[in-house]
Formats: C-alpha cells, sequence, structure tokens
C-alpha cells in the first residue's frame, strides 16, 4: 500500500510549491507555444464562421462532425476529475491523496473547453450566444415569450454541464482554502494579499477541518449523480434521434458514461506522470498510485467493453435493413472497418494486456503510452459512433454519403488539446495541483502493523 | 462473546472489533449443529410451502401441459426471482473480496452459502426448456411474418437457444459451487475434528488433506480470485442470456440494449439485500452478535443505496428514449409494461426498488443500524418480485402463437392475473429456496473462520496522540 | 391573425410514382419560388446542394436489363415529425394547418433537426447565399432570403398559402376572374385551389400531375380517396389489423419510423415488370 | 474584565496535546483554547470537544428549492409558448424530470458550500492571532485568557514545551 519514505511538513511545503513560488525558462516557451497553436485555432474559428461552415468537410447527411466528436470526448475527460476524487473519497481509498485535485482541474477546464465546441459548431454562434449565455438572465426572444425549448436534449445538456461546471469549481475552491492559507503564509506583496482573500482568514482550528472533511465526504455524494446525469444526458443528444437508427439506443447512458470514466481516468493518470516528470514530485505521486490507477483501469475498461459488445449486439439483434447498412459501413467498409480495429484495440485489448502485468503499469512510459491510446481509441470512438450513423442515415441510398474533416476542423481539434494543456500549466503556476494539507493527513494517518516478522502498512481510521 | 464494542471517541463509537480466534472454532461448531426452535419453525414453514409450490407445478403441468409458454408466465418469474437472487449472491463475496474490504468478512460466506441453492435454479429451469417457443417460424414464412423471430443466437447454433440456456444455467452452478467449495475448505479441515455425524464424515471428504501449509494458502486465495472472475463474467453473460431468451425476444420488436443491464443490476440488488436480511436475522435470533459488527451493515448499505440509484437511473434511460423515440413498438411497450397493462404492478416495482429503499437508506443513522438495512432488504427483494412478473409475465403473453414471429407487437396485450396454482408456484419457489438455504446452513459454518481470523490479524485499536482509533492494514 | 375558417384546413399532397416521369420540372419551380441559391457544381460534389424538393433515381435489375426508377421526395410534413422537437430554440414546430413550418429568425444552426429527418430534407446554409446580377430582379418578393447558417426546408409555399388566403378568405374575391365569392364559401377548398391562388409551385409545374395537393378536410378534394385510404391502412395498422400490401397503392414513407407523414406515395404499376433473373 | 488571545507554538502534537490537559488542569474552559494546525488531525486527537454543527441542512433546504424552481421554470416554459411539436405532449413530464433533477441537484451543492463556508466561520475578515509557521507543521494552542493571566498561561504554555509563544502585545518569551 504505502510505499516511500515518511514527509514532514516543511518539506511537502516547499517541495509541492515548486510549481508556484518558482519560475523555470522552459515554462513560458511552454505557454508561448501553446498559445500560439491556440490563437492559430481560434483565428480559423474565426474564419469559419465569417465564411459559413462551407469551410468544413460537413454535408448534408453527416451534419455533425469532428466538432460534436471533440465535444463528447472532452465532456468525457471531464468525468475523470469527480469519477476519482468523490469514488475515491468515499470508499476511503489513501491513494486518492495525490490524484484528487489534479483530476478535479483537469475536469472544470476539459469542460470550459468542451462547451466552445458546441458553440463554434452552430450555424449562427452569435444567437447561440444570446440564447445559452444569456440564458439566467435574458431568455431568449423572452419578450415574445419564447423560451428555450426543454424538450429538447440540447437544453438538456447544457444545463446538465453548466450544473457539473458550476459545481466542480466549487468543490475545487473550497478544497484548495487550506492550501491558500499555505501560501498566503509563503508569499509577500501582491500574491500575499490576493491569496490572504482567498483563504478567507482560514487559521486551521478544529472546526474548519471538521467542516473541511465533511465538505470533502458530501460534496463528492452530491457532485456524483450529477457527474452520471452529464454524460447520459450527452448520450442522449444521440439516443433521442429516432432516424439515426444506430443512435436510438436504450444502452447509451451508461455506455457513455462508463467510456467517459476510462478515457477521463487514464488521461488523470497521464497528467500524474506529466506532473512527475516536469515538477519532480517522485515522493508524492509514487508508482503505487500510478499501479492503482491502472488496476481501477483494468475493471472501468472491462465494464465498458461489456456495454460496448451488448450495443453492437443489440444493433444486429433487431434484424432492420436501415441498422445493418450503418452496421456494415463501420465493419466491413474500408476504411471505417480499419479505423474500428484501431479503436477497440486501443481503447481495451492494448490497454488491458498492459495493465495486467504488474511490472509494465508500474513502468510510467508504457503507462503514459497506454493511456494515449485509451483516449485516441475513445475519440475514435465518438467518432466512429456519430458519423457512420449520419452517413447510412436511413434506406434512401440516394442521399448515402461520406464525411472528410476540413483543415479548418483539423486545426480547430488540435488548438482545444493545447488550450486545455496551456490552462493546465497555467494553473499549475497558480495553485497546487496535489493538495497540501491532505498528503500532510495521510502522513499523520499512516502506520503500521506487526504479524510476526513482517510489518504491514496500515492506517488509522476514523469511522 | 469475544467481540468488543469499545467506547471510541465520538462518532466511532460502535466501532467494532473481530472476536479473538481462540473460542471461535468451538462456538461455531455448537452454532452449526444447534437446532434453536426459531430456526426449525422457519424450516418448517418453508417446507410447507416447498410443498405447497410442487402442487401448484405438478397442478399447472396437468392443466396446460408444456407446449404453450402463455400459462408459466407466473412460473417463469419466480424463476427468474431465484435465479437473480441465488446467483448474484456470492457475487457480493466475491466482489468485496476482490476490493480487499475488510468488513466484507463476515459477509462472505452467508453470501457464498447461497450457491448451494443454484441446484434449485437447474432444477426449476428444466421445465422452461420446454416450453420455450423455437426460433425457427413452425409454420412456413406467412406475410408480414419472420422466418426466424429475433434472439441473440440469430440463426442459432445447434439447439439455441434450449440447449445452451440449460448448460449455461447448470454451469453457472457448478462454478459457484466451486466457488463455496474452495472456500470453505480450510473451515471444513478446522471443523474435521471437533465436528461429530455426517458433518465429520463431509468435513473429511471435503476437505481434501489441508493443513494449510503456505503454499495450501496461496493456491486457495489463487483459486478464489480466478473462479470469482471467471464467474463474474459467465454470470454477467448468463443475465444477457436469460433476459433476452425469456423476456425479451418473446416480445415482438421489443428492442432494448439495456434490459439486459436492469436485468443484472436488479439481480445484484436483490441479492446484496437478501444477504442483509439474512445477516440481521442471525445477528438478531441466531446469536452472531459476536461476528457481525454494525460497520459491515455500513458499508454494505452505502453500496445498496449505490445499487439502488443505478437501477432507477438505467430504468429512466430505457423510459426516456422509448418515450421520445415514439415508435409504434416503442409507444406499445411502454404501454405494456409501464403505463397501462402492468402498470400497477410497475408503480409497486418503482416504489419498492428505488423509492422506499432510498427513503430509508438516505439517512445515515439508519445505514449505521442493523435493521435499516435489513429492512431495505425486504423492500428490494419485493421490488425484485414485482419486477420479474412485470417482465417474464408480460413476455410469456405478449404474443401466443405465430403472433410471436411477427416483426413486432401490434396491439397491447390484457395483464394476465395468477391463479390458485400460480400463487402456489410463486410462494412456493421463495419456500423452496429458503429451505435449502436453511438446511445448508446446518451443514456448513455461517460464518468464514479462515477470513475472520484473518481480519482479526489486519486489525486493532491504536491510540493517536489523546484519541483511540481503529488501525487498518493494508496488505500489498 | 389566425381566422377562424383556417383552423380545419390540413394540407397534404400525393405523390402519384406511376405518372412521374423525372422532368425535374418541379425542382426547378421550387427553386425559382423560394429564392433558392443556385446549385453550382461544387455543391453537387459537396453534396450540399439546396433542394427543397429532389428526384431520387434508383436503378433496377442488373445491366442490361434495368429500369429507372424516380421518387420526388420533399418535406415530408410529418404529425410526428422528429425534427420539431430537437430544436433548442423552437425554430421549427407544427403549425395549426398540418404542415411543418420553420422560422428563419429563431434558427441559431445547430443541425439536430436535419439530423434528425429521416428524409434528409432539411438544408443547411453553408455559404452565403449569392446570385448572379442578372438574376437579382426574379427573386421572389414574398420569400425571405435566408442568411448562412440557418436550416431552410420545404414550407408547402407557404407565401401562396397566405395570398390565397386573403384572397378568397379575406376579400372574398376569385382571384383569376375577381367575381365575388358567396360568403358559405369563402375558404379555401378544392375548387380555389387553383393557379394563382394556392398550389405550391411544384404541384403547378408538374406536367403529368404526378404531384397533387389537397386539403384533407375538403370533401370535394380530387385525393380525397387516397388520404381516406392512407388513413385507414393506418387505422387498420394500429389496431393490429393487416394490410395486404400487394392490393394497395398507398403507402407512406418510412411508415416505421412512425413519423405519420402528410404526404401520400402512391406505388408505380409497372406494365412491363423486369423478369426476375 | 476583557479577554486577551495568547498562542503558544509546538513542535509536535504530543506537546500541544500536553499544554491542552494542562490548560484543562488549569481550569480553562475548552470553548476557550483551539489548536491550530496545517493539517485535518483525526478527531478528538488532542481530546479537544467536539464542535457541533448543522451543515445537514443546507443540502435538504437547497434541494428542495431547487425542485420547486426547476419544476415552475420547465413547467412555465412549455405553457407560456405553446406550440405542437412532433406530437409531443405541450406539458412533457420527461424533459421536464431531466431539468427539474439538475436544477434541484445544482441548488442543493451551491447550498451546501454556503453551509460549509458559513458553518467553519468564513471569511473571518479580522484574523485572530496566528502565526506563519502554524503552516509548517508547528501546532498551534490558541487560548483566550483574561488579561491578567496572560502571564501565568504563557509560563503554562512554555513549561509544556511550547518553542514560542505570540502575543498582541509583542510580549514573547522565547
Amino acid at each position: 500500500m504505502q510505499e516511500g519514505k515518511p514527509l514532514d511538513s516543511r518539506q511537502v511545503n516547499r517541495e509541492l510549491l515548486v510549481s508556484i513560488l518558482n519560475s523555470p525558462k522552459w515554462f513560458f516557451g511552454a505557454i508561448a507555444v501553446l498559445g500560439f497553436i491556440v490563437l492559430v485555432a481560434m483565428s480559423s474559428a474565426g474564419f469559419m464562421i465569417n465564411q459559413g461552415f462551407g469551410v468544413t468537410g460537413l454535408n448534408r447527411p453527416v451534419m455533425w462532425g469532428f466538432f460534436i466528436t471533440n465535444f463528447v470526448f472532452w465532456i468525457g475527460i471531464s468525468h475523470a476529475g469527480v469519477m476519482l476524487s468523490a469514488i475515491l473519497r468515499l470508499s476511503k481509498a489513501e491513494w486518492r491523496r495525490p490524484a484528487t485535485r489534479a483530476a478535479e482541474i483537469l475536469t472544470v477546464f476539459s469542460l470550459m473547453t468542451a462547451m466552445t465546441m458546441p458553440l463554434i459548431h452552430t450555424g449562427r454562434p452569435w444567437r447561440t450566444v444570446y440564447w445559452i449565455y444569456t440564458l439566467p438572465f435574458v431568455p431568449y426572444d423572452y419578450a415574445r415569450g419564447i423560451w428555450p425549448n426543454i424538450r429538447t436534449p440540447l437544453v438538456w445538456d447544457p444545463s446538465a454541464v453548466y450544473t457539473y461546471l458550476t459545481s466542480s469549481i466549487l468543490f475545487v475552491l473550497v478544497a484548495l482554502i487550506p492550501d491558500f492559507a499555505v501560501l498566503r503564509d509563503r508569499t509577500t506583496g501582491m500574491s500575499h494579499r490576493i491569496y490572504g482573500m482567498l483563504a478567507m482568514g482560514w487559521q486551521g482550528n478544529a472546526r474548519q477541518w471538521k467542516l473541511q472533511i465533511i465538505a470533502g465526504v458530501l460534496l463528492s455524494a452530491l457532485i456524483l449523480p450529477v457527474f452520471v446525469s452529464v454524460h447520459s444526458i450527452v448520450s442522449w443528444d444521440f439516443g433521442m434521434a429516432v432516424s439515426v437508427k444506430s443512435w436510438h439506443s436504450t444502452i447509451f447512458a451508461p455506455y457513455f458514461v462508463v467510456g467517459a470514466v476510462h478515457s477521463g481516468v487514464s488521461a488523470v493518470a497521464f497528467v500524474l506522470i506529466i506532473l512527475r516528470y516536469i515538477y519532480g514530485w517522485q515522493n508524492y505521486i509514487r508508482h503505487e498510485h500510478i499501479d492503482a490507477l491502472a488496476r481501477l483501469l483494468i475493471v472501468v475498461a472491462t465494464g465498458w467493453f461489456y456495454f460496448f459488445v451488448m450495443e453492437v449486439v443489440f444493433g444486429f439483434y433487431g434484424r432492420e435493413a436501415d441498422e445493418i447498412a450503418v452496421r456494415n459501413l463501420q465493419f466491413t467498409i474500408s476504411p471505417w472497418n480499419i479505423w474500428m480495429m484501431i479503436f477497440v484495440g486501443m481503447t481495451y485489448f492494448l490497454p488491458v494486456s498492459i495493465w495486467l502485468s504488474k511490472s509494465l503499469r508500474r513502468n510510467l512510459w508504457v503507462m503514459s503510452l497506454a493511456c494515449i491510446f485509451v483516449n485516441i481509441g475513445m475519440w475514435l470512438e465518438r467518432f466512429l459512433i456519430i458519423v457512420p450513423g449520419l452517413a447510412r442515415k436511413q434506406l434512401l441510398t440516394f442521399d448515402w454519403y461520406t464525411y472528410r474533416p476540413s483543415s479548418v476542423e483539423w486545426i480547430i481539434i488540435i488548438g482545444t488539446f493545447a488550450l486545455v494543456s496551456m490552462l493546465m500549466l497555467t494553473i499549475a503556476r497558480v495553485v497546487p495541483l496535489i493538495p497540501l494539507y491532505d498528503i500532510k493527513e495521510g502522513e499523520i494517518l499512516r502506520t503500521e502493523i506487526k504479524i510476526g516478522r513482517v510489518t504491514v502498512p496500515a492506517v488509522f481510521r476514523e469511522d | 462473546m469475544a467481540a468488543t464494542e469499545p467506547k471510541g471517541h465520538g462518532q466511532h463509537a460502535d466501532m467494532w472489533v473481530f472476536p479473538d480466534a481462540s473460542v471461535m472454532t468451538a462456538d461455531m461448531g455448537e452454532k452449526t449443529n444447534a437446532m434453536p426452535r426459531p430456526f426449525t419453525m422457519g424450516l418448517a414453514v418453508a417446507g410447507i410451502l416447498f410443498i405447497l409450490g410442487i402442487v401448484g407445478f405438478v397442478a399447472r403441468a396437468a392443466d396446460d401441459g408444456f407446449g404453450e409458454i402463455g400459462p408459466w408466465g407466473y412460473y417463469m418469474a419466480i424463476f427468474s426471482m431465484v435465479f437473480m437472487v441465488t446467483s448474484g449472491a456470492p457475487l457480493a463475496a466475491v466482489a468485496f473480496r476482490f476490493t480487499k474490504s475488510h468488513w466484507r468478512r463476515p459477509l462472505s460466506r452467508v453470501a457464498e452459502l447461497f450457491s448451494i441453492v443454484g441446484i434449485l435454479n437447474l432444477l426449476m429451469f428444466i421445465p422452461l426448456v420446454f416450453v420455450l417457443p423455437d426460433i425457427a417460424n413452425p409454420g412456413e414464412v406467412a406475410e408480414g411474418e419472420l422466418a426466424v423471430r429475433r434472439t441473440i443466437w440469430f440463426e442459432g447454433p445447434i439447439g439455441a437457444p434450449h440447449a445452451w440456456d440449460l448448460v449455461g444455467v447448470g454451469f453457472l452452478a457448478i462454478t459457484s459451487m466451486a466457488i463455496l467449495w474452495i472456500s470453505v475448505i480450510p473451515d471444513m479441515a478446522e471443523c474435521r475434528f471437533t465436528a461429530t455425524g455426517f458433518r465429520r464424515t463431509i468435513y473429511n471428504k471435503l476437505s481434501g488433506g489441508w493443513f494449510g501449509t503456505k503454499r495450501q494458502w496461496n493456491s486457495q486465495k489463487a483459486g478464489l480470485a480466478l473462479l470469482g472472475a471467471f464467474y463474474f463474467m459467465t454470470l454477467i453473460f448468463m443475465h444477457f442470456v436469460i433476459s433476452s431468451d425469456y423476456a425479451q425476444s418473446l416480445i415482438p420488436g421489443w428492442k432494448d440494449s439495456i434490459f439486459p443491464v436492469i436485468y443484472t443490476i436488479t439481480s445484484l440488488q436483490m441479492s446484496l439485500g437478501v444477504i442483509l436480511v439474512v445477516m440481521f436475522i442471525m445477528r438478531r435470533w441466531g446469536g452472531y452478535e459476536g461476528y457481525i459488527g454494525k460497520s459491515m451493515f455500513w458499508s454494505a448499505s452505502k453500496v445498496l443505496l449505490g445499487i439502488t440509484l443505478l437501477w432507477v437511473y438505467h430504468l429512466f434511460a430505457f423510459f426516456i428514449t422509448f418515450w421520445y423515440g415514439r415508435l409504434e413498438i416503442e409507444q406499445n411497450i411502454i404501454k405494456y409494461l409501464v403505463t397501462d397493462t402492468y402498470a400497477i404492478i410497475f408503480l409497486l416495482n418503482l416504489i419498492f426498488s428505488f423509492a422506499a429503499p432510498f427513503a430509508v437508506l438516505l439517512w445515515n443513522p439508519v445505514r449505521r443500524s442493523a435493521w435499516g438495512p435489513a429492512l431495505a432488504g425486504v423492500l428490494v427483494l419485493f421490488g425484485g418480485l414485482m419486477f420479474n412478473i412485470r417482465i417474464f409475465v408480460g413476455a410469456a403473453n405478449a404474443a401466443p402463437g405465430a403472433d410471436l414471429y411477427k416483426p413486432i407487437m401490434e396491439r397491447v396485450p390484457a395483464p394476465v392475473y395468477p391463479d390458485i396454482f400460480d400463487v402456489f408456484m410463486v410462494i412456493g419457489g421463495l419456500g423452496a429456496a429458503a429451505f435449502i438455504y436453511l438446511l445448508s446452513t446446518r451443514v456448513l459454518p455461517v460464518i468464514s473462520l479462515w477470513e475472520v481470523k484473518e481480519g482479526a490479524l489486519y486489525q486493532k485499536w491504536g491510540k493517536l496522540i489523546r484519541g483511540e482509533y481503529l488501525i487498518l492494514g493494508k496488505p500489498e | 391573425m389566425v381566422t377562424t375558417n383556417r383552423i380545419d384546413h390540413k394540407w397534404g399532397m400525393v405523390v402519384d410514382l406511376d405518372r412521374c416521369t423525372g422532368c425535374q420540372a418541379c425542382v426547378v419551380a421550387c427553386q425559382a419560388e423560394n429564392n433558392i441559391p443556385i446549385n453550382v457544381k461544387s455543391f453537387y460534389q459537396q453534396r450540399r446542394a439546396y433542394q427543397w424538393i429532389r428526384i431520387e433515381r434508383y436503378w433496377e435489375g442488373e445491366f442490361p436489363n434495368v429500369k429507372a426508377r424516380f421518387i420526388p421526395i420533399l418535406c415530408q410534413h410529418c404529425e410526428n415529425a422528429p425534427c420539431e422537437p430537437v430544436c433548442p430554440v423552437f425554430a421549427t414546430y407544427h403549425n395549426d394547418e398540418g404542415a411543418n413550418v420553420q422560422i428563419y429568425n429563431r434558427c441559431i444552426g445547430t443541425r439536430y433537426c436535419s439530423v434528425n429527418c429521416p428524409y434528409t430534407v432539411r438544408m443547411f446554409n453553408y455559404w452565403e447565399p449569392k446570385w448572379p446580377k442578372s438574376l437579382r430582379n426574379q427573386l421572389n418578393p414574398d420569400v425571405t432570403i435566408r442568411t448562412r447558417g440557418v436550416m431552410e426546408k420545404c414550407s408547402f409555399c407557404v407565401q401562396r398559402l397566405r395570398r390565397g388566403e386573403i384572397n378568397v378568405e379575406r376579400r372574398g374575391l376569385e382571384p383569376l376572374t375577381g367575381e365575388r365569392i358567396p360568403v358559405a364559401d369563402r375558404k379555401l377548398n378544392h375548387r380555389q385551389m387553383k393557379e394563382g391562388n394556392y398550389l405550391p409551385a411544384c404541384v403547378q409545374s408538374c406536367p403529368t400531375n404526378a404531384l397533387q395537393f389537397a386539403d384533407q378536410h375538403d370533401e370535394t378534394g380530387p385525393v380525397k380517396e387516397h388520404f381516406e385510404e392512407a388513413n385507414e391502412q393506418i387505422e387498420t395498422r394500429h389496431h393490429g389489423g393487416h394490410v395486404d400490401e400487394d392490393h394497395t397503392r398507398v403507402y407512406r414513407l418510412f411508415e416505421e419510423v412512425g413519423t405519420k407523414p402528410n404526404l401520400i406515395y402512391l406505388k408505380k404499376v409497372d406494365a412491363f415488370p423486369l423478369e426476375k433473373a | 474584565m476583557a479577554k486577551a488571545p495568547i498562542l503558544g507554538l509546538f513542535e509536535t502534537a504530543d506537546h500541544a496535546a500536553d499544554a491542552g490537559d494542562a490548560l484543562k488542569a488549569a481550569g480553562v474552559s475548552q470553548a476557550d483554547y483551539d489548536f491550530l494546525t496545517d493539517t485535518p488531525y483525526p478527531e478528538g486527537a488532542f481530546g479537544e470537544r467536539e464542535e457541533p454543527h448543522r451543515i445537514y441542512i443546507f443540502p435538504f433546504v437547497g434541494a428542495l428549492i431547487g425542485l420547486t424552481v426547476g419544476i415552475m421554470l420547465t413547467s412555465m416554459t412549455q405553457l407560456a409558448y405553446p406550440l405542437t411539436q412532433g406530437g409531443k405532449p405541450i406539458l412533457s413530464l420527461p424533459p421536464m424530470a431531466v431539468v427539474t433533477y439538475e436544477s434541484t441537484m445544482l441548488t442543493a451543492i451551491v447550498f451546501t458550500i454556503i453551509g460549509i463556508i458559513f458553518e467553519s466561520r468564513l471569511p473571518a475578515f479580522k484574523q485572530g492571532l496566528y502565526d506563519t509557521r502554524i503552516t509548517e507543521g508547528y501546532i498551534g494552542v490558541l487560548v483566550n485568557v483574561d488579561e491578567d493571566q496572560l502571564g501565568s498561561t504563557q509560563a503554562l504554555l512554555t513549561q509544556a514545551g511550547a518553542i514560542d509563544v505570540v502575543r498582541n502585545d509583542g510580549g514573547s518569551a522565547a
């Protein structure tokens, strides 16, 4: 269980605040490069909005393409945060300690990034902004008594995603208060004042700590249902579409949720490995944590595979010509069948066979590779659900067509990845990505039990 | 008894430490031998119900024979009920053993003992093999009918689905038995010298030269883990098969990919519920307070709460998709199973599988008690029975005769009410399961001795500065 | 301004495939009537052609003995239109005359309606519409020009409907002859459904009368019996009865999707069917 | 007589606990001294009293409010502009369920956050006696005593092993 040597409080402060108190050269270089990519992406999005959607590869049967795929993908990544911090908090898993905050912050940023996708994918974003982002204050055309149509999944979506976003941000902020206090005591001048304000005069007395602990558990329990609902509702964007046979499947909600957890947790593992590498946090993000993540991922991946098989089996079960047409495209027609093979291999068979071996999953290089595979695979999964379904929508074969993304779409997709990495790097300058007090608590609670000759690592449990 | 409920600080006042190993074996041995009055009473009642069930079955067979599946709806329901509970229960032991949760230790054996009822599953399943209609359309392909009805077997390998289903159920029973046996070997070996009579012979036969060498322990643990994973996959697959062959494919045009998942979740929910009920009975009347701590109920009820929420979530995922899609068949299915034909049953199902247990388990004090989780378990079991009646009675009577081979269920049938024989069969099935389980508790120790003793090693009370807390050891 | 006697219109169209020659006159008429941008070659190549009504061509049989089949496909104005409830801004809904209408001002272009349309008859404006200078003056003043990023689709030529209503229901004038209509008849019934009153452009221009347009509530309509037959079929299917496909010509497109279209197709009666090789 | 704060800093938790016992022995009421730490010690680690709180009320209140708001919003927006869409009823319940669920959860969570901030007596605009060494692992024992007892308390703390004692009037022992 608990490897690694005990750490004292000063050392924890010194080593974990390194990302904030030092400012290495590579940081600004990285920010510059990523920022440039983001700028290019933004300008190409502007070009697309200015010119109209003709610049994309979309066409009449395939009206949704890369943007929606990317939207679903980032929503999926965002499911890592709560999945880890909430479930592991509730199950009192010791190894959660270094992982939680990075995961939550990844959640926040991937959600923000995800929500830019449906915005720029609408034909008239200016109207969309007016409609969606002013929703709480000035409903769309409220003067004429027209409010958003709550019958559509496209309204369920923002309601769920913004609920999730708000709760995650608040969750992170509350959990940050004690660490803001640490920063307040370590900094001077302007930043001292800002951190002081954020710490809200935290003293660290018994009452505050008790409520901090309760906050962790209670909020986890409350956010968990939201987290499940978010991706279910995203999946219902497709599940409600009765005309697209391969989408109109009842299993989509849990199928998407498990897939999201799968990609999200692998993303968190990847982020942790990166953090360990660039900030030298070997004492905190230890092999045991990556190992535990990998073992969790084996279960999640297998669950995902079960849902995947169910979805495919019942796709054929119906024996309906229009659905068979879609499956036919997915599984037998090049290049789709090749993509399908790559997707299943990268999402399940390859990484799981890696995770099954202890030595491999403890090898950080192999592990990060596996996590990247999973995410490529999950991106492909969404793509292979969305596009073939539309390309073979119904039996009017005269209208069948395929889809080839344009350079604009590619650039914007790459831009989103750059955006998330940039935001993560920037936030690492502002808040500690590993909760200091959580680590310190772990250090206090860790002990060991002697059984005969062996000493088993153990923990104090409050309840 | 050796169990101590020390006065911890504040919220962990009812924290509980496992009994010391010294007295356990003897105590368990005599408890297994004893025949207390409440036990014999329960056994008698269960036996009477069992006989009633057999009567009902014979009468039904005499009345309708095995030609039509319609009259056997309630029999299917009760079979599925017993199957869900007893096949899901060993999974609880497997799963919590996999997660290395210390609180599971008193629970494992109670769960594993249900695999003995697997024999009942097998027996009850055999008649269903005969009533299940053929895949291929007996009448040649008429207008608007399918040559081969929709099943998960498609064109079907030889003997599908009948032979394969039977093989599957039997296989499942055997696997769970194997898990039980491997898990019980050390205890039998421990009791074989103290036990008397037929138990002594059984223990000697089955404990297979166990002396608890390191090698034996390792192989036993490995065997349990492997069999567990194997059992898990087989079980999920068999849930998929049964729920498809005996429910979904009997309603023409019902294409609902989430239904097997709902079936599995209902099964897990019910099996955890029944385990909690049994634990409560043992704790309250069986004199096992020393072994079964409140912390077990607390943790298990959290899991039950999670499963309950999952259940309603999957149900809604099914409902919203069908409601929104508005295909004719989808509307018919909703009318048939949810809003019109079996509306009352559905309502009961919803209340007892979700609303009531949720309202009970929502409160932490209730979860920490022993009666709360048990109450939730009873509710969940009743809800599950409603679920099975709704689904399987509905499926059996959805498409009589040739309608089964129509592409969709065109009209919404009327509900089918149970006659006296159906009632007999339902209560009889439950009684039979209870009867077999009760008997099994007299043969094997109901508490997994080796696991509880192992658990006692890994936790103790320790002081941190001024407070006293539980110390949990986490091997690897 | 909903007038009382407009309520009980229920527009519908009958497409007689036996008469359709695939001449594309309807397509051109629709193009001209509804200010649809010119479909240049690249639009077809990118599968983004604007065609509120299109003629789909299918080959029957194997070469050499092969027949071309034509089917005009336009918005089916479904009763249970899948495209409607998915619009987040109420840009499309079902009006009280059985027509599925699109409101361009509200549309924000999520394209969900098109995704959810089984007939793929909803057109998205991928580019800002452009016309050569010479064609500026032929644009129909009654029809708005759609900007880029909005959905558009067949509207049953609603502008013509309104004009006809104004002529008949308000002014009570026979539009061509100009004679007064007795008050009892001041309703768009079959007799007034003629040129200049209310016929969709495609129907008006169809040389073989393959397209016929009528008010389903109109007792005197020419295609009344077809609607009745179709409705009977729906009834029988709904009550579990069986419809003999061989002895009826009437069918609706994608009946099984349950959209209940207001368009009816009449099967082709092939005098010389291909011998099944 | 006015009370004044005094803060003793301890290197180890045991010394701090000793100080707590000493204070208790000296008859200082439990409400008057508090342990400042940089990490949550398990409850009762210093033998301190249990803090009562009413945090669990907040989410339920929030959920109730969110539920009513959600139901009203969804039903009214549908009835405000009755348009037939896809043959669905004007007041469609299943979609209402989805949006109402979200609003319920959102309000519950927001109320929980408010409750936590409020119950932990934050934001404390003027921070009491404090020392930055606390976030370096030192344990602070913050005592409120009558001003004339400051000296004795300071002695008591130092005797219990405080490496430093901080007072508002700047008096310091180490």
